[in-house]
């Protein structure tokens, strides 16, 4: 473990210093300045160590805690991709849940319904054909307003999710079952054996629980948790490269002034299919994970509410900001968990903590450095354009 | 296909009834798009509200049993003057809590829509908690009957028996069904009426072309705004009472589906088009009928949303375009 | 007597000043008119007056009565309105629909005094008689000026804002447009105008204030400030 | 050198309707090399059409436009920025929540072909021409005078230098010919000589420029030829000192005298 993270620290370094140099102001604003290495490093450790370390507080009592934080951690992979297509191209997604089916159902049809396909090589396709169906429904969709595109996206969703069920080649309405999970690297035993950390009266003690490193079975969710993280990483890594990029301050702009940025030299139909078929990727990759984990996926797995709380995740979070948006996935995912007992309120709150937000904070909860700057001034602005009552 | 040509009036027929609902439904979305350019995503929670007000006061009224149409005719119009006040009144609070503060400080659409899709859940799991939130108010007792098994379907406490009145090809139309019909075109009337020659209905039409010119002859759009609510709610609640007396049971989750149709009428019509809004249900309810006659029931649900898709893609403003707000290209 | 009188009025766009301590009233009875170069804030002044914007400081006085926060509606039901600059009108409504949102707030839609501003609007603008069904989108640019005009004067005000009423009209509708503005003050009520046609405009004002980044540079009578080689040199550019 | 190749944009026969109304009336005329054309007219006369049917917003409803001899038929909008025409905004429009560099950084972009692939593995081609872009960018905020605070996002900044953010923006994207659209509008008198100043050191850069504007100081003071625009029609043409004794143009902007007194 430590390897990988010494690895990516090694090539991720020089990249951030190159980013860190040639962009410097950018760089200053994502953090990453080179004394902060130490500090991540041992943060990224720390999440690592979750599922093992069982802390009191944050350890959920009625659920596997480790299958609590891969839970998590597809909502965060999710959101990550969403981010792309809201946060930085503008372009409301409501059915993103389709995407999240399409990978799950790619990876479900050839590993197990059509044919034994080992994991690891079902999901390059599962990200081939789910970058194809963004690709197809973003073609003839993103040139319509703002607005329709959302009503059209949750009807795509929608698509999806009754196509599957009423479509035998896909399982119908029974689904597929007996994904197969990755499959094991290294020995029977794993690689090497991890003990958890189980704590008494606030002492920690060695337990006699086991995980098996790399070693997917279906008790323990650990392995699962410390693929869909580390998948995280990159997607953040790539997300960075990105972002500091042409790439992204095209998507910027095609955002903030569609006929400008035309006029700027920007493709913008083509950026914004381009975030749509990334966005698109990223949600098929964590459907992908989630179906070899669960190994069972069927129409219901992927209702319409599934989309509106993955856009709620990002939006919550702060739109735009990366960071906002894994910590609005945390939020959607986690607290439900953690409060298990208050479980039948849970879509009431919810609710009401959207209007109070979005009321009071529209933004989002964390709005990136940037975004708050440009609170402040649309504030100002606001205060004094304010009064004229203008519909 | 068979059975399409076989049963042509039939699936026409239950379709513009079932348009019909949609149409007014409809209403509501294409009102407040005229006004405010938001999708009012809430708004089939106001219509969920309404199928609850007709099922509550028809037990407190005491109405059991099988009925026909003309027999029931007292209990349904007070149910329908219960349905309207609830729909319009669960509107009104839609707009001053998710949408008022949002709509004055100029929020982006999307933050709007978002607040709309909270309202949505807050309404419906409202009406899905009804047992919990009254035992959580000591009024269990009280209310009894009307917050039992909240996540059930709610049934009509009076079954109502359709009577076939007309033949129109093999097809006996019955009682209840002209009755929807008629009453959603006559609904569309007076709306369309009311928008086009009362003064009222000037300003919504002013402040949809253009809000600041309206401000300066003296509109006050806070009040706009409201009123346009209250009248896609009041459609709303009319649109229950049809549904309930067609279908007889309600839940706390029938919203959904029925909004995104409804929606996808407006759409289709051309939002903000109030003629639009009524040849779109129409179009839609139809259409569906004839898919799930060719294509078999399942994929009668895929239908609107292949619809609304390829309606957009060919024909984005609409069949009838956009006329209560501006003309956009 | 004074009917508006503005004082120390500042504006700001976020961090633009649009408008920088500007103070001038406007005499009942009068032609008052504004001119300046795009962007020197004569819009954003009469937008100001008519409570589409907030002010940043400074206050606003119609008729006596401190207005400077008063909602656009309250300033309406007071007698203050606007033909606002490129015309507005609404597309989708009737030539007759039109004027009577102009008369939105009146009580007395069904009174004589009604109609005979109605007979007062048509005999300003007849072309306007000749077309009260048709849709305002679909008249020529003059027609929807006269439209936005006498829109404006169906609320019965004491002050009327016209906000480049000439702009982009063939001289001869030009001129037209100008001779009703005359009638209109010539009838009884008080115009602030803002034109870029400066020679028209300065000609028939009693009053005229030159603006030039949100300040007034120059104030005068019309036909002085006409007279004027620097307002002049303004307008075509010569030595000043 | 023939008459011709000075010759950098030519309009033949302009004319654009929208609905029944006609914006531009076959209107010709030509930007010529290394010139700074003015284009002045009351407001309505057709200016901003025809600066937008120059820049591809709209499509001429008849005849000809074409940049270098190449005609700016059916292309794109950014096909055009690309070919050479860049334009700023008589009401400012910045990308508003990016910061000064960045907006000028999306201008400078458009000759990058820096693609997601590239993008993610930060190739030679990303790793020299990222940094080029970033260093112009740098230069031309200094340039135009808002090099001090290329990190403010850019509604942050003052009203001058957003109007001069603009102009850095559209120079970003290494035009043939830069539009600026009333760059002076709201500028006080010393904003103005600055921005003079400013027109005069593009143009001697080699950019071509296009300006339209209403205070006639600068247009007077700054541009070579003047072309005047009433009513959609070109009613004038010809050097400053030409322009202002022009009758017609007087007449235009001044209303004649027998024009008052027919109205009398």
């Amino acid at each position: 473990m430590n390897n990988i993270i010494s690895g990516l620290r090694a090539r991720l370094a020089p990249v951030a210093d190159r980013v860190g140099t040639a962009l410097e102001p950018v760089g200053r604003v994502l953090g990453m300045k080179s004394v902060k290495y130490p500090l991540r490093t041992v943060g990224v450790l720390l999440i690592y160590a979750l599922p093992i370390l069982h802390l009191p507080l944050i350890n959920t009592e009625n659920s596997d805690f480790s299958g609590v934080l891969f839970t998590v951690g597809t909502y965060v992979l999710v959101a990550l991709g969403l981010n792309i297509v809201i946060g930085y191209a503008g372009l409301l997604d409501l059915g993103y849940v389709g995407f999240y089916a399409v990978g799950a159902y790619t990876v479900g049809v050839v590993t197990s319904e059509h044919g034994q396909w080992p994991f690891f090589l079902a999901l390059p396709l599962a990200l081939v054909v789910t970058m194809a169906s963004g690709v197809l429904l973003g073609a003839p969709t993103l040139r319509v307003r703002g607005d329709y595109l959302a009503i059209v996206t949750m009807g795509f969703g929608e698509i999806i999710r009754i196509v599957a069920r009423n479509t035998d080649w896909l399982g119908g309405a029974g689904g597929i079952n007996s994904i197969p999970s990755p499959p094991d690297i290294g020995p029977e035993e794993g690689l090497f054996q991890i003990p958890h950390l189980s704590w008494q009266y606030g002492y920690p003690t060695i337990d006699d629980r086991v995980t098996k490193v790399l070693h997917f079975g279906v008790l323990d969710a650990t392995p699962y948790f410390w693929m869909i993280l580390t998948t995280i990483i990159l997607v953040i890594c790539a997300d960075m490269l990105i972002k500091n990029s042409r790439v992204g301050r095209a998507w910027e702009a095609t955002r903030e002034d569609e006929d400008v940025a035309e006029l700027m030299g920007v493709p913008t139909f083509k950026f914004k299919l381009l975030a749509f078929a990334m966005g698109a990727c990223i949600g098929g990759l964590a459907g992908a994970m989630y179906a070899t984990r669960v190994g069972f996926i069927n129409p219901p797995s992927f209702p319409l509410m599934l989309s509106l709380l993955f856009v709620a995740a990002v939006v919550i979070g702060g739109a735009g900001n990366r960071w906002g948006a894994i910590l609005g996935a945390v939020i959607v995912a986690y607290l439900p968990e953690r409060f298990r007992e208050f479980a039948d309120w849970r879509l009431l709150v919810f609710g009401i903590a959207l209007i109070v937000i979005v009321s009071f904070r529209t933004q989002g909860l964390f709005p990136g450095r940037q975004k708050k700057r440009v609170a402040q001034a649309e504030k100002e602005v606001q205060k004094l354009e304010e009064g004229a009552e203008i519909v | 296909m068979e059975f399409l040509i076989g049963n042509f009036a039939e699936l026409t027929i239950t379709g513009l009834v079932l348009g019909s609902v949609y149409a007014l439904v409809a209403l509501g979305y294409t009102l407040v798009y005229g006004v405010l350019q938001l999708i009012n995503f809430a708004h089939s929670e106001v219509f969920m509200w309404g199928t609850y007000a007709v099922v509550w006061v028809l037990t407190l009224l005491g109405a059991s049993g099988t009925s026909s149409l003309a027999g029931a005719a007292g209990y349904l119009a007070i149910a329908l003057v219960a349905a309207v006040l609830m729909s319009g009144g669960v509107a009104l609070i839609v707009e001053r809590f998710a949408y008022r503060r949002l709509v004055r400080q100029n929020a982006p659409k999307y933050i709007i829509l978002i607040s709309a899709i909270g309202a949505s859940f807050v309404l419906s799991e409202i009406m899905g908690l009804r047992d919990k939130i009254a035992g959580f108010l000591g009024l269990q007792g009280v209310l009894g009957d009307y917050v039992n098994n909240p996540r059930n379907t709610s049934t009509l406490p009076v079954e109502i028996k359709p009577e076939p009145v007309l033949q129109i090809g093999n097809y006996m139309v019955r009682d209840t069904e002209l009755l929807i019909i008629i009453s959603a075109l006559i609904m569309m009337f007076v709306l369309d009426q009311f928008i086009r020659r009362t003064s009222f209905g000037r300003q919504i039409r002013a402040v949809a072309q253009d809000p600041e010119a309206a401000s300066l002859m003296g509109a006050n759009s806070t009040n706009v705004v409201r009123l346009t609510f209250l009248i896609g709610g009041v459609m709303a609640g009319v649109a229950a009472t049809l549904y309930m007396i067609k279908v007889g049971a309600t839940g706390f989750n029938v919203g959904f589906v029925l909004g995104v149709k409804a929606f996808t009428a407006a759409v289709l019509g051309g939002i903000g088009n109030l003629r639009g809004a009524l040849l779109g249900g129409l179009i839609l309810g139809i259409a569906e009928n004839y898919a799930s006659g060719i294509l078999g029931s399942e994929w009668r649900d895929v239908t609107a949303f292949v619809l609304l898709v390829l309606v957009l893609l060919v024909r984005p403003s609409g069949l009838l375009g956009e006329s209560l707000g501006r003309a956009r290209a | 007597m004074t009917l508006l009188e503005i004082r120390d009025l500042n504006v700001n766009y976020g961090h633009i000043e649009a408008i920088r301590g500007i103070s001038f009233s406007v005499e009942e009875g009068t032609i008052t008119t504004l001119i300046g170069a795009n962007g020197a804030g004569k819009t954003t002044t009469l937008k100001t007056i008519s409570g589409l914007r907030k002010v940043h400081s400074g206050s606003v006085f119609f008729d006596g009565k401190d207005i400077t926060n008063a909602k656009p509606y309250e300033r309406v039901k007071m007698g203050l309105t606007q033909s606002p600059e490129g015309r507005r009108c609404f597309p989708g409504m009737t030539v007759m629909e039109n004027l009577e949102m102009g008369a939105l707030l009146r009580k007395d839609r069904r009174s004589a005094a009604y109609r005979e501003d109605l007979e007062r609007v048509f005999g300003l603008f007849p072309r306007l008689q000749e077309r009260v069904k048709q849709a305002a989108g679909t008249m020529s640019g003059g027609e929807q000026q006269m439209l936005a005009m006498g829109r404006a004067l169906m609320a019965r005000p004491r002050l009327v804002l016209l906000d480049e009423p000439s702009m982009g009209l063939a001289p001869k509708l030009i001129r037209q447009i100008f001779s009703i503005v005359d009638e209109i003050k010539a009838q009884g009520t008080t115009v602030l105008l803002v034109e870029q046609n400066a020679n028209q405009a300065l000609k028939r004002s009693d009053v005229a204030h030159v603006l030039e980044t949100g300040k007034i540079v120059r104030s005068g009578p019309g036909e002085k400030l006409a007279a004027d080689p620097a307002v002049k040199a303004a307008y075509l550019g010569g030595d000043v | 050198m023939s008459e011709s190749e000075d010759i950098l944009l030519e309009l033949e026969a302009v004319t654009i309707k929208f609905g029944g109304v006609v914006a531009l009336d076959d209107v010709s005329m030509t930007i010529k090399k290394g010139e700074i054309l003015g284009l002045i007219g009351p407001n309505g006369a057709g200016k901003t059409t025809c600066f937008n049917v120059i820049t591809g917003v709209y499509a001429a409803t008849s005849g000809t436009i074409s940049l270098d001899g190449k005609s700016l038929a059916k292309r794109k909008r950014y096909q055009i920025t690309k070919l050479g025409i860049a334009r700023t905004f008589q009401n400012i429009r910045l990308f508003p929540s990016m910061s000064a560099l960045d907006n000028v950084l999306v201008g400078a972009d458009v000759h990058s072909k820096v693609g997601l692939l590239r993008a993610l593995f930060r190739t030679p081609y990303f790793r020299r021409v990222e940094p080029e872009n970033k260093r112009r960018a740098v230069e031309l905020l200094e340039l135009v005078g808002v090099g001090a605070q290329p990190d403010e996002i850019s509604v942050n900044l003052s009203y001058g230098d957003q109007r001069r953010l603009e102009i850095a923006r559209a120079l970003a994207t290494n035009p043939k010919l830069i539009c600026l659209d009333e760059p002076a509008a709201g500028f006080n008198p010393a904003e103005k000589l600055r921005l003079m100043d400013l027109i005069r050191q593009i143009r001697d850069l080699g950019f071509t420029v296009l300006v339209v504007e209403h205070d006639m100081k600068l247009v007077m003071g700054v541009c070579d030829r003047i072309v005047v625009l009433e009513f959609g029609r070109k009613i004038a043409e010809g050097t400053p000192s030409e322009i202002q004794k022009n009758p017609a143009v007087i007449a235009a902007y001044l209303g004649t005298e027998e024009a008052d007194d027919d109205a009398a």
